[in-house]
């Protein structure tokens, strides 16, 4: 029988090492797995490698992994916003190294290596520094640059639902990277806002198949039981 | 410019502007900044389906503070509501519509774009090593027309209309049609072609606020 | 106001000209649109290149736009099965050029070109005669050749259900290629069984975005009202 | 092989032996033909979640003739049953996850399987201008584990177990086990090592219908 869903988050992270590079699934602060990130910084794995779209705000979740130093590099496309103060303080004191990908390029490799492509090409950065030492090649007359797969040790994902099997469900825009990140690791682990009865999630809404999860932690939403003050001050971390 | 005899438009006025000039039907992102304004003064009366890169199409105006969702967020991290006909989808889908050429639309904010449609709208400095790319960069390389909504000049009085952007590209040769405070300016055959004028503005005024050569058509007031 | 939505299968093919690209949907005679391929054939155009799974079987659909000499070029993964006695005939004649192309890699070819990606690299046909004359090219120690985009000028799509704004949901394994192909071409026309009041489909559950769709036409399904056998018969043209 | 004293199993008594091996938890591709069969002996007792190329991950055995949904077919065209916690995808979702490495096993029927762990399962005839290759070659080289399932002899006799392939390959080295109706075969350092055999079958009989020499663990019988 398959269950994939384990008693508490220290289970849900058990063996991650030293030196793992680690996907971290949301945007902004929906789909954001805050209770697993908490997660990790008391598994204590160091000298990580983050996968991200932003690098953390405020002084919680990713800003805290990174503020416990356990962050050694991190690839993103958003990493200084109008919260960033501990990415931004770390960076300047050259202690986190940073690799700057355009948000379609992360998302593609992502779900490069989810898909068994090793490698490919995209019109994004042709004429721009951040295409400076990649290689160029023309296809139908236009140059593009070649982008490789970016895979993981293990993806932190928030999910609004999971079964046993480790089919999940998003709620809304926090499905974004969580769903391309699930694939893309060796080690899914998932924080799943409710658990569905096996064979309750209707088959043709499943957005990731349980082949691509590991583990399933249970962690109840919290956003609607916050004041609408607390969701305005996190709309202002810009994007 | 409080001394002239003309009124710049307002961020919000700006918006509207832009507003008129969707046509019904089309699929549109809206950048950071005044783009985003756009949101909010969408006539009803078109079917426009905006698009935000976190993976919504047919995202609709901030909602009632007493109706915030908050699972639902556009691509500047701003509380939305959803139109008929809105879907869901991931990060890689959503790019995949960008990069793919399906967005009819992209209106981006600038730090600078130049008569030969290059935009700079991502970094201001060529020594900045942790600038925040997100997605201007597929956005702009993969819409179908881009568009740039910006202030004419920066606070300082610096033009932002130029010959040859300084700051680091987001893209180059991509803009179409610029929207700020003063005019509206199509890019074509690497000249500015002013469209429109803000009323009593001169042509003189316009050119020495701007960095490169205008050219106007006859309709241009003024 | 959008309405994609056009009155008869004419309306949805008006303009396709001579010489066009066109995918086909479907696997096998799930979510094959047939009323819009039988639509094709009345429309007229001719010199065709066929992207499809399989090259068409018995002598209705797919096979009689073959029959009736449209097509010039097909590229598939599967062309000769159990029933594919039109395409058997004409491939022998020396009448139809084809393109055999793996599966996994027509999916990923098609899905390239809906995304923006002109070319990719993938290990599929390595050490075989498809990889004859193909790009090679080392990745992470293991070889991989190089494939590009394949768009096209129409798709041809058999939904579920759309809307006006030419959202569509798939039914059960009817979603294979139609899905893809939708994002692919210039002029996408489906063929759904129902039309979906605007609004009435899940944002969670919407599988191709109206942003991909340029026509949809009602075809009002059919498969549950064929006996069993019929059903059967069809079950024995082999993938 | 009607005057020897040994019985080959049918192909459902194949799938049956195959199925015993499938682990649980496990995620499954089944090719066409004796590898199909094994999706109707899976036992209830193992959550075994069968993949289909064309979009479903979680089938099941075939329906009864009055319970056949005309949408619900696998990708041998068979119509199918769907088990709790299955879900639908496209293509190219479906092919992400053969060729990301996320199916733990694929079965596949061969013409030819050589000790290097070659198959050979889409071609009879490098002159075959029109073979139809589907997903095998996605499959063969995608999955974690590729068995092959497979009478031992073709109908005349003809070894199908060989040193080299003869017939186009569809992958090089990547078969782990095969399955025939006369042994269980693994394929390890370009070797054929039997690990059991159907009862009163010799070592040297078995070796006659093998075209590659064979090598055998103690624990295989006779």
């Amino acid at each position: 029988m398959i269950n994939k869903q384990v008693r508490n988050v220290a289970e849900a992270l058990d063996g991650i090492r030293d030196g793992s590079v680690v996907m971290v699934g949301g945007f902004g602060s929906v789909g954001q797995p805050d209770a697993i990130i908490e997660g990790l910084i008391e598994q204590g794995a160091r000298d990580l490698t983050i996968i991200a779209n932003n690098a953390g705000a405020g002084r919680a979740g990713l800003a805290r992994l990174l503020d416990a130093g356990r962050v050694r590099r991190i690839i993103c496309s958003y990493p200084r916003s109008a919260g960033s103060v501990v990415f931004e303080s770390l960076f300047q004191a050259g202690k986190l190294e940073l690799e700057i990908v355009p948000q379609g390029t992360l998302a593609e490799r992502i779900r490069a290596a989810g898909a068994g492509i090793p490698a490919f090409y995209t019109p994004t950065t042709v004429g721009t520094v951040l295409a400076n030492g990649k290689e160029q090649r023309e296809f139908n007359g236009r140059v593009h640059v070649l982008e490789e797969a970016l895979p993981a040790d293990v993806a932190l994902v928030q999910a609004w639902s999971a079964d046993r099997f480790g089919n999940c469900i998003y709620r809304e825009s926090g499905r974004n990277f969580n769903a391309i990140m699930a694939t893309a690791a060796r080690l899914t682990v998932v924080q799943a806002c409710h658990i569905a009865e096996a064979g309750t999630l209707d088959p043709e809404a499943i957005v990731t198949p349980g082949l691509f999860v590991q583990r399933i932690v249970h962690v109840p939403d919290t956003s609607f039981s916050e004041n609408t003050e607390t969701s305005a001050d996190k709309g202002k971390q810009a994007a | 410019m409080s001394s002239e005899a003309f009124t710049p438009l307002s961020r919000r006025e700006m918006a509207a502007r832009i507003a008129e000039d969707i046509h019904d039907g089309w699929y549109v992102n809206l950048g950071i900044g005044i783009p985003t304004l756009v949101a909010d003064v969408l006539p009803d009366s078109k079917d426009i389906f905006l698009h935000s890169e976190n993976g919504i199409l047919g995202f609709g105006p901030a909602p009632d503070p007493e109706h915030i969702d908050p699972w639902l967020i556009n691509a500047g991290k701003q509380h939305v509501t959803l139109r008929p006909g809105a879907s869901f989808f991931h990060h890689a889908d959503s790019f995949a519509m960008i990069r793919g050429g399906h967005l009819d639309l992209c209106i981006l904010g600038a730090f600078e774009v130049s008569s030969a449609g290059d935009i700079a709208n991502w970094s201001t400095s060529a020594h900045d090593a942790a600038p925040a790319v997100g997605g201007a960069m597929d956005l702009a390389v993969g819409s179908k027309r881009v568009w740039v909504a910006t202030e004419h000049t920066t606070r300082e009085g610096t033009p932002k209309l130029v010959e040859h952007c300084t700051y680091p590209l987001t893209a180059p040769g991509v803009v179409s049609r610029i929207y700020t405070n003063l005019a509206v300016i199509d890019v074509e055959d690497s000249r500015f072609i002013v469209r429109t004028m803000v009323p009593g503005l001169t042509r003189e005024k316009l050119q020495n606020l701007t960095g490169a050569k205008l050219y106007f058509m006859e309709s241009a007031n003024a």
